[in-house]
């Protein structure tokens, strides 16, 4: 089933879209994996990637650390630590 | 009254205040955050997560009602283009005790800043910059857990 | 801008956090007490000690200024013949970070409660008593002298 | 020189009146003296400082204990614990 990978912030401007659908390959167990493998899709996805200590996750808008299993999720949103209030 | 927005329009303080007022307890609370006027930021861009905001503020208040016992909560946050002087967001809590509407507001306002999907971008002039996360925001949100 | 004020007229919480506002600062805390609803009573006096309670005010008010550092401050408390649902005080603090604003706000209403010269007389129909002072308000107060 | 005496809340009402200026014999030390030498005035001020653990005072607006020193005061307030807020 496709999913719909978010990105905001400067992962948003880096990779150059809000957002995409995809098919996952099987074999991505943690969210980590996920971003591994999104980071090979483009040089702009490598660049916001980098730094993997600036970034934060959230399946199913449920927010987990990037060692979380990622499941058969909907919705994976990929973004900076937040700074709202 | 559980009340959760996001929204573009201006914040307005006095009708947040009167919603809390009419859950008829004895104190209310509310925090304020405001655009600072004085660090030469022109304008304030307030990004976030459709969907996902409003979920992660409901958690919040949820939690909040729940452990404290409170008659009313209330975040309202703010989104899009901002000015010096505008209000970003309002907490408000209402319960029987003050300890309980205190803390609580307190409460909100530190896990919503390290727990709700929210980016902002200050621009100085012609020069934008993402806001970077403040460690000293981590520290705030994680006293509330051991207690 | 420090705001103390001792008035028969009722509170405009709106007016209140405008003039916070005006500070300028990023964080702005407020408590406001409300004659509750929700217990039998039908009308609250409140007495005072004209000259010394503005001076109490002044004093707790300065005494958070300092400690905190706050950009503005207010207590604003009314006084003769209120009914369930009005506003009996209103305390409000700003300063540039939020833990600032919260706690000095928290302080101001736990030392107001035990150090401010005010006496709330209860009417429920026909029978009138003066509201007995709390043991927790004393606890409250106390936990601000050893930080 | 004569000080006034201000009465507030169920002490005032026990009194009768909201305050009095008198002339202060010379051998009242602390407030607590000055209670115990208000009591005999009349029957309204016995009842009103008959429970000393109920009372509390301000010496030129400045809240003390009962067992603090009087000293030379322009206006001394007697009054319940406070309950505002």
């Amino acid at each position: 089933m496709p999913v719909d990978l978010l990105y905001f912030s400067w992962v948003r401007e880096a990779i150059g879209m809000g957002g995409e659908t995809l098919e996952l390959p099987g074999d991505l167990v943690t969210v980590s994996d996920l971003i591994d493998w999104l980071a090979m899709r483009s040089e702009g996805h490598a660049r916001a990637f980098a730094e993997r200590a600036r970034l934060r996750a959230a399946v199913d808008q449920v927010f987990v650390g990037l060692d979380a299993p990622l499941g058969r999720p909907h919705e994976v949103a990929i973004f900076p630590p937040v700074t709202g209030g | 009254m559980i009340r959760v927005l996001v929204r573009h329009e201006p914040i307005d303080p006095a009708a947040e205040f009167a919603a809390l007022q009419a859950s008829g307890v004895g104190g209310i609370a509310t925090f304020l955050g405001v655009v600072r006027a004085d660090d030469g930021v022109t304008t304030l861009e307030l990004e976030h997560y459709p969907g996902g905001t409003e979920a992660a503020l409901r958690r919040l208040v949820g939690e909040a009602v729940a452990r404290w016992g409170l008659a009313a909560a209330a975040i309202v946050h703010r989104v899009g283009l901002m000015r010096p002087g505008d209000l970003v967001v309002f907490v408000g809590t209402a319960a029987a005790h003050r300890a309980a509407a205190l803390e609580s507001c307190a409460y909100l306002i530190d896990r919503l800043k390290t727990d709700a999907p929210f980016w902002k971008r200050e621009t100085r002039g012609a020069e934008a910059r993402w806001v970077e996360a403040r460690e000293t925001d981590s520290t705030a949100a994680a006293r509330w857990q051991d207690s």
